[in-house]
């Protein structure tokens, strides 16, 4: 073994309080980038009164919500209202810990990387269904239920898309994965696939068109209804971090993750994140919302048959092709 | 210290103690929540004893199907079958007799597993999960297709249970 | 070799442990800072400014059990294909064909759901 | 760390069958039942890197397992809920045919 355990682990720690950083940084980032996205979109100019060109408006939007009040409903179970942002903050940033970000920056080699990071954010569900119930809120309780049955739906989908990288792949490894698209990314040989993906993480993570669970005209927050402060803003920073993981992972998986001629990996790997990143946003704001029904509808009778017609083709031409 | 042996059976005790509190937790609190929560807490300790035991494939499967699935199956029969309690609570029935029982079950248990001489740890494949796979397609795919049948009754089963009753 | 595993717990435990520390201690390090003025209308349910018309332990539609049901026999067909999928590229045809059975039984029971109307949302 | 695995093992399973003695609700004894899996399963999982550790067999069956018991939640909680609308509680007491 060249690194000790104690080290191991004093790395284990450290990464995970940069991956936090990271993501809290990248949280007021991606807002204040989607308030001008946005407002560029819809012919307007977005925040223009905190620091130059309102720079600095998600700084103090922070400083805001640490400060608020964090308010609990007298009926609500103490224990679980607690839990729930944890549950459904932690894992996301948690996943981020096998994201090759290039040479020196990786965190952690996995073997079986990609099943990590599938499987971590599931955990996701527990705080949502648990935020949901305790606080004794209809709005509450309907916005977690809807919440969590939207996710496993879109679930299931997008790892049997990720299947066909795997396969090509050879390796569950995220490590592997990149070494494999040294020659050609998979965006080009699974054009497929990257479609599904990019479509059943934007699900997934609950944004717009599949914001359903937050549907503010109907819901009014959703299983956030009753937190505030900190707390919501747990809940926030989950929904970008989930929003920045999926796109980095999928710049990984298929657009060939830090490769790129010239400039250094981490670069690259931003680059090609911050374009994924951008088109989420650009969907956000160009798209019509869908019902409930047609979101489950999509999940079930669209997207988990085109993935499943997906794999098997992906294989036989695979194996037509040999190699 | 950090021998690596100390420090593995070190984790595993830890992890290990989790896991007991967690399930015994799980079972003697009377909130069904608060149970079905332990429940969690003990699986992904579990989970950390799977990638300590080499099964790192069989730990990330603990997490995506016990902790993301079958709890989050429990809470949702929990909030159907909840309505107007605002905390479902369970009985415990005679907990000295079920205590007896199932301490000399377990304590047969032990005894057994512990006085049955074990061959030594082997040596394990260089890829794990690509054996694996190879073991699913090859010695063991009667088990691999037999996983998807069993799945495919249970889909059925379940189906044809909960439809039954609706009026 | 197990040195392997024995590392990946650690750093993992150690990013967790790091992941999950943030945010309590930012949670208790603004208590002090933050404003506490408890009020019985502050801590009633949101309801648009209405009392609480109905209780939020209701039983809700079974369609929810049903893609739960659904997803978890999903899951574990997926994560069976996970284990397979990283030899399936010199597994050869006959491979294949012991894969596309198992696909097949996937298919037939997303069929069967389908048939039987668990996936509609009502 | 063959033998803490053992020992863990009974330990949970025993946790188990105290649960599933002393406990009336369905829910709860699904509980129960699944810690009991998992003891079996931790054992699997320990007995893989004994006896053909090439072949991966524990780990097989412990795959196995863990489908098993995600069929096992699945109808055990339908039939959870399909009793709860027949008789109005998850309690295994309440099911009682010749009222029904």
């Amino acid at each position: 073994m060249e690194v000790s355990l104690p080290l191991t682990f004093a790395a284990g720690l450290l990464w995970g309080a940069v991956a936090f950083t990271i993501v809290g940084a990248l949280t007021a980032g991606l807002v204040l980038a989607e308030r001008k996205v946005s407002a560029r979109i819809q012919g307007r100019v977005g925040p223009m009164h905190t620091g130059p060109h309102g720079a600095l408006q998600t700084i103090a939007d922070m400083i805001k919500l640490v400060m608020k009040e964090d308010v609990r409903p007298a009926r609500a179970d103490a224990t679980a209202f607690r839990l729930g942002p944890l549950l459904v903050a932690v894992p996301a940033v948690l996943s981020l810990a096998v994201i090759p970000f290039g040479a020196p920056l990786v965190m952690r080699d996995l073997n079986v990387g990609v099943l990590y990071f599938l499987a971590i954010p599931g955990v996701t569900v527990i705080g949502l269904l648990l935020a949901g119930w305790a606080s004794y809120d209809n709005y509450s309780f309907l916005g977690g239920l809807r919440s969590s049955a939207q996710f496993i739906s879109y679930e299931i989908p997008r790892s049997l898309t990720v299947v066909t990288v795997v396969m090509l792949a050879g390796s569950l490894s995220t490590v592997d994965v990149l070494e494999a698209q040294r020659s050609v990314p998979y965006v080009v040989l699974l054009p497929f696939s990257f479609f599904l993906y990019c479509v059943t993480s934007l699900a997934e993570i609950n944004r717009l068109p599949f914001d359903m669970p937050e549907a503010e005209s109907e819901l009014v927050a959703g299983y956030h209804t009753e937190y505030s402060g900190f707390r919501w803003a747990l809940f926030f920073l989950a929904e970008y971090a989930g929003f920045f993981a999926a796109a980095a992972f999928g710049a990984v998986l298929f657009l060939g993750g830090g490769s790129g001629p010239l400039l250094p990996p981490v670069v690259w790997l931003a680059v090609k994140t911050a374009v994924l990143l951008f088109i989420g946003m650009w969907i956000r704001f160009t798209l019509p919302r869908f019902r409930a029904d047609q979101l489950m509808r999509l999940a079930w009778k669209v997207f988990l048959p085109a993935s499943l017609v997906n794999l098997v083709l992906a294989a036989l031409i695979m194996r037509a092709v040999g190699s | 210290m950090s021998e690596p042996q100390n420090v593995e059976q070190l984790l595993f005790i830890a992890f290990g103690i989790v896991a007991a509190g967690g399930a015994l937790y799980a079972v003697v609190t009377r909130s069904l929540l608060r149970s079905i929560i332990a429940l969690g807490a003990f699986l992904t300790a579990v989970a950390g004893e799977f990638y300590l035991l080499a099964a790192d494939f069989l730990a990330v499967v603990q997490i995506f199907v016990y902790v993301g699935g079958i709890v989050v199956l429990m809470l949702f029969a929990l909030m159907l079958s909840a309505s107007g309690v605002r905390h479902p609570l369970a009985a415990i029935d005679r907990p000295a007799l079920g205590a007896a029982l199932a301490y000399s079950l377990g304590a047969g248990v032990l005894w057994g597993s512990l006085t049955t001489e074990l061959p030594a740890v082997g040596e394990l494949p260089a890829d794990a999960v690509d054996a694996l796979g190879r073991a699913l397609l090859g010695s063991q795919l009667w088990s691999f297709e037999l996983i998807g049948v069993i799945l495919l009754a249970s889909v059925i089963t379940a189906l044809v249970i909960v439809r039954k009753e609706r009026r | 070799m197990s040195g392997a595993y024995l590392s990946d717990v650690l750093f993992l435990l150690g990013f967790a442990v790091a992941v999950v520390t943030i945010p309590l201690v930012t949670l208790a390090a603004f208590g002090w800072l933050r404003p506490h003025y408890p009020e019985a209308l502050k801590a009633e349910a949101y309801e648009s400014g209405m009392p609480q018309a109905s209780i939020p332990r209701r039983p809700f539609h079974m369609a929810y059990y049903n893609f739960a049901l659904v997803f978890i026999v999903f899951e574990v067909e997926t994560l069976l294909l996970f284990a397979v999928a990283p030899i399936l590229r010199d597994a050869g045809w006959l491979g294949l064909a012991e894969v596309g059975a198992f696909v097949a039984l996937v298919a037939l029971s997303l069929f069967y759901a389908w048939r039987k109307g668990a996936l509609v949302w009502r | 760390m063959t033998t803490a695995a053992v020992t863990l093992s009974s330990v949970l399973f025993a946790i188990g069958v105290f649960g599933v003695l002393t406990r009336r609700n369905a829910i709860s004894l699904l509980v129960s039942v699944e810690i009991m899996m998992n003891a079996a399963i931790i054992n699997l999982a320990a007995f893989s890197r004994l006896y053909e550790p090439e072949a991966m067999t524990g780990q097989v069956f412990a795959l196995v397992g863990i489908g098993i018991a995600a069929c096992e939640a699945a109808v055990g909680l339908a039939l959870v809920l399909a009793v709860y609308r027949r008789f109005g509680s998850t309690d295994v007491d309440s099911i009682d045919l010749l009222k029904g």
